[in-house]
């Protein structure tokens, strides 16, 4: 029996682009141009087959275990199209770092092919598995700059963590299939509904599920190794875990949350739990995550704290999932707004040439007005927007998950969130009021902005401002989008 | 009258359990390595008194044949410069809430996990119906590259993924290019 | 009522002009500008002319412009923009002020004058926005992208040591309104389980607000007040507000005062009194002693100010406690001499801190404990400053007069004693505002009082007109309080 | 008469995953948490065929086959890092790792 | 439109010599005192030639209740309140529009002799302000106007004795006068808004007659009187007064003697409707003037400034006049504000032309003999002197003598305030010859510096000195203008006008005696002192007192409490990072701990929280 894999196109494309990309690296050995150019191509030809093969109804294959759907596609192409810009905007870094080889672009393509799964899986193992695929090319390219020991240790630190937890998600998994007897989210999600006896067993199952997940999209208190981890990689890699692991992480998380049937009374309590628990997780990211930026002078730990921040907010519109069910356009809209800014973010930080890599600090950007003021502008703009100054993406995405949160009668947490905005906007505003405000400091770095860079940039703030003003037509797009069904 | 499946679960998960706490406990990681083996054996043996052959026979083959080769290849590599005891780094305290809280959790999985005990099977595949239909590993087999084959694909790709990694990380030098090892 | 959408230039034209100054040549920004904004000025008052001048109030509320357009569906968000009796008064101030800021002059038309020039049509734009804006959440966007403006302005061209006093200035503003925000999400959200869908338009969220009960509804009525009480500032929420003036350069600190502060007023006007006239009913008491007590309270800080700039912030807070005690005595009539007291005070305190920004021009560095003996130097200028400072003090004659007057006038039925409270901050008023005219106008001028740079024209030319024009308009208003009057 | 039962299995599944827990907590060699990691991952593999066991079911089975595959990538790329680390800082020790932090 | 042609014809003066002077200035020219005083001076004679023509109008409609309304435009108009700007001239008006464009007409003329050395049009400019919006005070037909005047002329009262601006004791003279005017202002206000609130209306004749509560009546009235002490320089709002003489000796004559202190017997005259209501104002209003009078009569006894006599003069005749108001005979008062008008006026002019004569000396012992020199002046100062003093048949003497006997006949009359009164009326007499004796007669004391320059004033400022003393002299003959009743009600105490005019004019006799004994010869210096220390008490007392709560609150509150309170949120935000950074150790078992802990919590939270689950 040949299954029909038409409509895994797109994916089947980035696995061949893969191959191909290992390929035409091993044939010319010598030079990187050709792995980065077959990347490119084969990112740019998912995304077309992904945006292409975008309609309404969605189906499973793979024997359940596969979903192709306009939430699946969509994220695949936003993932290959983050991916691709990456790779243009950043190629300056890496040569600068001396770490410009074929294997980051094998890497880079295996890490969005597990990403792109992990929201398509519809099954436990095959989760587990894209987790995994996903996960060690970012372990490792988070420990690319081999002969600084601080990336190793972020490589390092993230492993181990990450190895324990994904062996409490298969612990999660084999309590559900022990309460289940199946690994398949729809068949799980139809047990559960039943009210079985092995609903302990279930409940635990899920709550470990989730706190892998938890763990994963760094939300308090289990965001320890994020500043770590971004602060030892590779400014690009950092980029890469804030957009498409983060995304990747947060739908599945949210596939995974709603893997238990909330609807049954006797499901009540437990919803309870669960909803206190993420109200508990989004509370102390913000609290967390917008205190500490605030004392922050490394630019990339604090752009780490601002994710974890952003974490919190998503995790209010993970809140209002719940009610009206599984609404989660607010999560989606969310993801895409953040992943454009930290896009353009990490891409110009990535642009600062201090010593050592790790080492941008806030100083570093004073003066900058002078000295460059295009690159002031789009700093400004991307700042503004994660603050969620009107007139940008920021604005509407945090908009959304209040109003989704809301909703869901969190009206506590709504007000620490605003206070948080609050804190948090003095974190972001302060760079800016350096860069414009005061003269370079002296030794302050040098920031070389290349065209690459500045086109993606350019875009990034495009699509940061357009979404602004007109959001009409991403939350419309984003609205239909089903989670379960 | 003894079961002797009994005396075997007894004997394989005592050798697991004190395997597994020599593992944590003995200072030279090449005793833990080797404790670690002896868990690994174990574990297989506990599979099959699960019938579970052929998982049985992949976790020798695996990890004992694989994994532990290259734990130990690497302890080989780098064994001159070894601090052979590192127990006491970690401080008292902190050992003592670890031990605690791993109790407490070991007993709360431990508590809610038997609860599957009295569970109706979900499934319908009997061991008198694996073996009308043609054993375990056949089932396996064919499952596998029927119904699982979205995953047997992925691990393709994992384990490529773990290739390039691991080329990537263990090479010389940075050469402007490409898998140059 | 009308409805055109020649509104919408009210908003695209400051657009317009911000892109515009991109391709000005540095060297004529201010000419550029004071024209551009005169235009403005001139368009405003002609597109408002037909309720500016109606006869009464019922033409004027037939007048009443008002324009839809379709935003974001999904959200319930829409630009609805209209200009009426309320809006009215802003939004002219809002172009008036325009002229008088950019025509002052310093260091920012000569360090980076494109971007002040853009950052001051952009900040035009931002106050049309949240004038003329009848929807909710549109008129929250336009309220916080204010304050992009103002960072830069205060960040870039302020003085020394300006970096805490932004911070603090944005950091308390952002708390308040991002609370506002999360009233008007609760009341949307609110609105959205009676099954109507969301609708962040102000007629359809009064009944939801209406529906709200006891603590429900103080909370989210206590999210408006903050961020209004913050932004006019009433104490104990004006800490923000000193530095912040005195390190702004002198077109942000007119802008402030003169219209930002009043973007607090016509919120409360505007939203939340039609959202909760409840929940102000009960706690009256409170907001009128908050007012009055911000009248004294501040005029007693001025006093002890010898600054002159942080003295006029302080008597910027003192005065808006009068409009305040107007506008919380919730009586139409009120509300109405509140906006009257409004439109005097933006005048007022824009010729003053535009004639201050003269003053500085001539003389580095004053300061109130000597008198410098200005004023037989510059009498011109200094006659000028007399007269605002009369306004000010609210002498009869002037707009300032008619509005304290009639404020007073509303809130005595209402709480004597607030009234009384206020009444002692027009005395200290006089006071403080005396000192500050003397001890610069006054006193024998010493020679070397004199700094070696500053020219020592006086006031004349296009500065003396457009002062001039300003403080007969002051007057004359004073007398022909029919104009903003009408039919109440 | 006691006969054997899979909810032993799961007892001992779950004290193994517990001791490899208690390990990576405790341990500061870093290639004995690769290994305590693999405790944890056999723990739950014991788990997965236990309740496989009890549900009649081969699901279990395949589960396990994938988690060794991954397994045994995770260790190598683990390795990798290992000895990366090992030449730049001389050493396998975690308490060694803590440049990052604040 | 006659009313408000005279009201502004001052404004046009004003209007037109400011532009003279801004013109000059800024072509760099001095402007002169000639053009400015001739602009001024024609616009307040053309003023007061406008005011007989309307003084004739009104007397052809027969003086009665009779008026002459106009209004001009609707001014303010909300919530029920109607406020017309519009002017009402009736017989109460019409005494003070006269006196003001009259003696004001004079003293412009005076001015620009005066003003000759160090005027400039400027000063002009703010005497026809003054002119304009006291006539706006006395003739605005609404409240509302009446404190547009009121507060008008505070503001060129601030602006004249001030005018001297390089010297910052005049500036602070001129502030002072203003904000304790303010402090008297604010119970006008309060009056409106308390006359609104119950009237609901602020129309003047309205409002006068409008019978209000009793308690309201009352607390109006205190309110209104607490104005006129401060225009009227009355307890306890005097102290601004005698400072206030910093100003030009033309500017005191016209407004802190003539006319603008007069303004509170205006408007007690105005609303007597309401006052009289209340007995508890009357009595009121009856003690502070009697004690006004008193305290003023005995500090001016201790001054040497001649001005400095003069003004606490003024302060004590203001009693006088309070005291008529006070007793229920505002009539009475209002023609002791006229006749004191032209004598007043009369000696602070002659003043003037002793200290113009003098260059600037004002110390009256450091003058004497001043007789030969300056014969107009000395002529023109005896029949003010005379007036002043109550002598018949001098116009002084009517309208004291009037007052007097009210005080026992009158409604709310009492024997003691005559007997506080004929005291004052002594001391008055003992000062001002005191004052007379020292300047003009005896041997000269005046300084050798200044006797090269000593002149006869110019005919400028002589033709009003001779204008002023006739009218001191004849002003008493004609009675009041104003007789609001032509009888009143029989003595009560049987009392006869022939008795207290006997009893009068010997005081002042006996008071002129001795202050002749003791000052016309071995004459030895005094100084100045002020023996009731109340001027002190208030600088000590309430401007220290606002100081320093501007102080303690700037202080405490603002910088101790609030900017702190901001920066202590920062500091905890702060600190809050700081402590949540402390678990951020950088040791991934460190972490892994924490994760565990929190994941036990959530176990534990499914097995203890979730009910149910508690006993598995």
């Amino acid at each position: 029996m040949i299954p029909d894999i038409q409509p895994m196109k797109p994916w089947i494309c980035l696995s061949a682009g893969i191959l191909i990309t290992l390929l035409v690296s091993v044939i010319r050995t010598e030079s990187k141009r050709p792995a980065q150019i077959s990347a490119l191509l084969t990112l740019a030809a998912s995304a077309v087959f992904g945006f292409s093969g975008i309609s309404a109804e969605s189906q499973v294959l793979m024997s359940g275990a596969f979903e192709v759907s306009s939430l699946t596609l969509v994220s695949l192409s936003a993932m290959c199209g983050l991916a691709a810009m990456f790779i243009l905007g950043t190629g300056h870094y890496l040569s600068r770092e001396k770490i410009h080889i074929s294997d980051y672009y094998h890497l880079l393509l295996i890490l969005v092919l597990g990403a792109s799964v992990l929201v398509a899986s519809r099954n436990l193992v095959v989760t587990f598995i894209a987790l995994e695929v996903m996960s060690l090319p970012a372990y490792t390219l988070a420990g690319f700059r081999r002969n600084d020991s601080r990336s190793n240790e972020a490589a390092l630190k993230y492993f181990i963590l990450g190895g324990a937890m994904g062996a409490v998600f298969l612990l999660g998994s084999s309590f559900i299939f022990g309460a289940t007897g199946s690994l398949d989210i729809s068949e799980v999600f139809s047990q559960s509904g039943a009210g079985s006896a092995g609903s302990l067993l279930l409940y635990l199952g899920h709550l470990l599920v989730m706190v892998s997940f938890l763990f994963k999209v760094a939300a308090a208190p289990l965001h320890f190794w994020k500043p770590d981890v971004y602060e030892g990689s590779p400014t690009p890699v950092s980029g890469l875990m804030a957009t498409i692991i983060t995304s990747a992480a947060f739908i599945s998380l949210l596939r995974l949350i709603h893997l238990v049937d909330f609807s049954p009374a006797s499901a009540g309590a437990y919803l309870d739990l669960v909803r206190s628990t993420i109200r508990v997780a989004a509370m102390g990211s913000l609290l967390i995550g917008s205190m500490i930026m605030i004392t922050q002078r490394n630019l990339k730990r604090m752009l780490a704290y601002s994710s974890i921040t952003h974490t919190g907010y998503l995790l209010l519109g993970v809140l209002g999932s719940f009610d009206p069910k599984m609404e989660i356009t607010s999560v989606l809209v969310y993801l895409l707004g953040y992943a454009a800014m930290s896009t353009g973010v990490f891409v110009l930080l990535s642009l600062s040439k201090a010593p050592s890599d790790s080492g941008t600090e806030l100083i570093d950007l004073t003066g900058l007005v002078k000295r460059a003021p295009f690159l002031t502008f789009l700093w400004s703009v991307f700042l503004f927007s994660m603050a969620g100054m009107p007139f940008t993406v920021g604005f509407f995405t945090k908009y959304l998950v209040f109003m989704a949160s809301l909703g869901g009668g969190e009206t506590g947490l709504v007000i620490v969130a605003a206070l948080c905005t609050v804190i948090g906007a003095y974190a972001y505003v302060r760079p800016i009021a350096l860069m414009t405000m005061r003269d370079a400091a002296p030794g302050a770095t040098d920031w070389e902005p290349t065209i690459g860079s500045q086109i993606v940039a350019v875009t990034a703030a495009g699509f940061v401002l357009l979404l602004g003003i007109i959001p009409n037509a991403m939350i419309q797009y984003l609205k239909g989008i089903p989670l379960i069904h | 009258m003894i079961d002797y499946s009994l005396l075997a679960f007894f004997i394989f998960s005592s050798i697991a359990i004190f395997g597994s706490l020599m593992v944590v406990f003995k200072k030279n990681p090449v005793a833990s390595a080797f404790a670690l083996v002896a868990v690994f054996f174990s574990f297989a043996g506990l599979y099959a008194l699960m019938s579970a052959h052929l998982v049985a026979a992949l976790q020798i083959l695996v990890y004992t044949g694989a994994i532990m080769v290259l734990f130990v290849f690497v302890i080989m590599l780098l064994n001159q410069d070894l601090p052979v005891e590192d127990l006491k780094s970690s401080s008292p305290f902190f050992k003592a809430v670890s031990g605690l809280g791993v109790l407490v959790l070991v007993y709360a999985l431990v508590r809610v996990a038997i609860l599957a005990r009295g569970m109706e099977p979900k499934g319908s595949l009997t061991e008198d119906k694996i073996a009308e239909q043609g054993g375990n590993v056949k089932l396996i087999a064919e499952s596998l590259f029927s119904d699982h084959v979205l995953p047997f694909e992925l691990t393709s790709f994992l384990l490529l993924g773990a290739i390039v990694a691991t080329i990537a990380l263990a090479k010389r030098k940075n050469v402007a290019g490409g898998l140059k090892s | 009522m009308e409805i055109s959408d020649s509104l919408s230039f009210l908003l695209t034209l400051p657009l317009f002009a911000m892109v515009l100054s991109l391709f000005v040549p540095k060297g004529v920004q201010r000419v550029y500008s004071i024209f551009a904004s005169l235009l403005f000025l001139g368009l405003t008052i002609y597109e408002a002319s037909g309720i500016l001048f109606a006869s009464s109030s019922e033409v004027a509320g037939r007048l009443a412009v008002e324009h839809q357009l379709v935003w974001l569906p999904q959200l319930g968000a829409r630009l609805a923009l209209r200009l009426d009796s309320v809006s009215v008064w802003f939004v002219v101030l809002n172009a008036l002020t325009a002229v008088i800021a950019f025509s002052t002059k310093g260091i920012w038309y000569r360090k980076n004058p494109k971007l002040f020039t853009a950052m001051g049509f952009f900040l035009i734009f931002g106050l049309n926005a949240a004038f003329l804006s009848l929807d909710l959440v549109v008129f929250y966007l336009a309220y916080e992208s204010v304050f992009i403006p103002m960072i830069f302005m205060v960040g870039v061209w302020g003085e020394k040591q300006k970096a805490t006093a932004v911070f603090r200035f944005f950091l308390m503003s952002f708390l308040g309104s991002i609370l506002m925000l999360v009233s008007i999400f609760y009341l949307l959200s609110k609105q959205f389980k009676t099954g109507i869908g969301y609708s962040s338009y102000l007629p359809d969220l009064i009944p939801t607000a209406g529906g709200l009960q006891g603590t429900e509804a103080l909370l989210v009525f206590f999210g408006f007040f903050l961020a209004f009480a913050i932004k006019v500032p009433l104490v104990p929420f004006h800490a923000w507000l000193k530095d912040v003036y005195t390190l702004a350069p002198f077109p942000a600190t007119i802008w402030m005062s003169a219209i930002l502060s009043k973007l607090g007023v016509f919120g409360m006007i505007r939203f939340v009194g039609p959202l909760f006239p409840g929940v102000m009913l009960s706690v009256q008491g409170v907001l009128l002693t908050l007012a009055a007590v911000s009248v004294v309270y501040a005029a007693l800080l001025a006093y002890r100010s010898n600054d002159p700039k942080s003295l006029l912030a302080y008597s910027s807070i003192s005065h808006l406690g009068f409009v305040m005690l107007g506008v919380f005595t919730l009586k139409q009539s009120g509300g109405a001499s509140a906006i009257l007291l409004s439109v005097g005070h933006a005048l007022v305190s824009g010729i003053l801190f535009f004639l201050l920004s003269k003053i500085a021009e001539r003389k580095d560095g004053i300061d109130l404990t000597n008198p410098q003996g200005l004023a037989s130097k510059y009498p011109i200028l200094f006659t000028a400053l007399f007269v605002a400072v009369l306004a000010s003090v609210s002498l009869p004659g002037t707009l300032n007069f008619a509005g304290e007057f009639l404020v007073l006038l509303n809130a005595y039925p209402v709480s004597a004693l607030c009234t009384a409270i206020a009444g002692m901050g027009a005395v200290l008023g006089a006071a403080y505002m005396l000192k500050f005219f003397q001890q610069m106008g006054f006193g024998a001028p010493s020679p070397e009082s004199d700094s070696a740079v500053a020219k020592s024209e006086d006031l004349g030319g296009y500065e003396l007109i457009l002062v001039f024009v300003l403080l007969i308009t002051v007057i004359f208003c004073g007398f022909q309080t029919a104009i903003f009057l009408k039919g109440n | 008469m006691m006969t054997l039962e899979p909810w032993m299995m799961l007892v001992v599944s779950m004290v193994i995953f517990g001791i490899g827990l208690f390990g990576l907590l405790i341990r500061k060699n870093l290639l004995v948490m690769l290994m305590c990691v693999e405790l944890m991952l056999n723990g739950v593999n014991l788990s997965f065929v236990a309740f496989s066991k009890i549900h009649h079911s081969l699901d279990g089975h395949l589960a396990v086959l994938f988690v060794m595959t991954v397994a045994a990538a995770e260790s190598a790329v683990g390795l990798g890092l290992v000895i990366a680390l090992f030449r730049t800082l001389r050493t396998v020790d975690s308490d060694q790792i803590q440049i990052l932090r604040d | 439109m006659i009313i408000s042609l005279l009201v502004f014809l001052p404004l046009l003066g004003f209007s037109l010599t400011a532009f003279y002077h801004f013109s000059c200035s800024s072509r760099k020219k001095e402007p002169t005192v000639a053009v400015g005083g001739f602009l001024a001076t024609g616009a307040m004679v053309a003023s007061f030639c406008v005011s007989i023509v309307a003084w004739f109008k009104l007397r052809s409609a027969g003086f009665g209740d009779a008026s002459i309304e106009e209004s001009l435009f609707s001014w303010m108009k909300v919530g029920g309140l109607q406020v017309d700007f519009g002017f009402r001239f009736d017989r109460l008006s019409a005494v003070f529009t006269l006196v003001i464009t009259g003696v004001g007409s004079l003293i412009h003329l005076y001015s620009i002799g005066y003003m000759e050395n160090d005027g400039s049009a400027r000063y002009f400019a703010y005497l026809n302000l003054f002119c304009f919006m006291m006539l706006n005070l006395v003739l605005g037909s609404s409240l509302p106007q009446v404190f547009l005047g009121w507060e008008g002329v505070g503001l060129a009262s601030y602006l004249l004795i001030g005018f001297w601006s390089q010297e910052m004791g005049n500036v602070a003279a001129a502030q002072k006068a203003f904000i304790m005017n303010r402090i008297g202002d604010l119970g006008l206000l309060f009056a409106m808004f308390l006359g609104f609130k119950f009237a609901g209306t602020l129309d003047l004749a309205q409002l006068s007659a409008f019978a209000f509560r009793p308690d309201v009546a009352t607390i109006f009235g205190l309110l209104i009187f607490l104005a006129c002490t401060g225009k009227s320089a009355q307890i306890p709002l005097f102290t601004w007064l005698p400072d206030a003489m910093a100003g030009p000796t033309p500017v005191s004559a016209l407004i802190h003697a003539a006319t603008m202190v007069t303004s509170g017997i205006y408007l007690l005259g105005r609303l007597n409707p309401v006052i009289a209501q209340s007995p508890v104002v009357m009595s009121v209003i009856g003690a502070i003037g009697a004690a006004t009078a008193l305290m003023a009569a005995i500090t001016a006894c201790f001054q040497t400034d001649i001005k400095k006599v003069l003004a606490y003069s003024t302060i004590s005749q203001l009693g006088f006049m309070f005291v008529a108001c006070g007793v229920g005979a505002a009539e009475t008062g209002v023609f002791h504000v006229m006749t004191h008008a032209f004598f007043k006026a009369l000696l602070f002019l002659g003043a003037g032309s002793v200290i113009h004569a003098l260059s600037g000396t004002q110390d009256i012992f450091k003058m004497g003999g001043l007789r030969r020199v300056l014969p107009w002046t000395f002529w023109t100062f005896t029949v003010g002197w005379a007036a002043i003093l109550g002598l018949p048949p001098f116009s002084g003497f009517f309208s004291k003598d009037g007052i007097l006997h009210e005080t026992l006949v009158a409604s709310h009359g009492n024997p003691v305030l005559f007997g506080i009164l004929a005291f004052s009326a002594f001391l008055t007499a003992f000062y001002m010859t005191r004052l007379y004796v020292l300047v003009f007669t005896g041997d000269s004391r005046v300084s050798e510096e200044a006797k090269k320059h000593i002149h006869e004033s110019p005919l400028v400022m002589v033709i009003p000195l001779v204008v002023l003393s006739i009218a001191s002299l004849v002003g008493g003959w004609f009675g009041a203008p104003v007789r609001f009743e032509e009888t009143h009600a029989a003595p009560a105490h049987g009392v006869s006008e022939a008795v207290i005019m006997v009893v009068s004019v010997g005081l002042a006799l006996a008071g002129a005696y001795i202050a002749y004994r003791k000052y016309s010869s071995n004459v030895r210096m005094e100084l100045s002192k002020d023996p009731f220390r109340i001027d002190e008490f208030y600088l000590s007392f309430f401007g220290n007192g606002v100081k320093k709560a501007s102080s303690m609150v700037g202080r405490f509150l603002e910088d101790g409490l609030f900017q702190k309170m901001l920066q202590a949120s920062g500091v905890a935000v702060d600190l809050g990072g700081n402590l949540f950074k402390t678990v951020q150790t950088g040791s991934a078992q460190g972490y892994l701990l924490m994760m565990v802990l929190a994941l036990i919590g959530l176990v534990c939270g499914l097995i203890f929280g979730v009910p149910g689950y508690g006993n598995f």
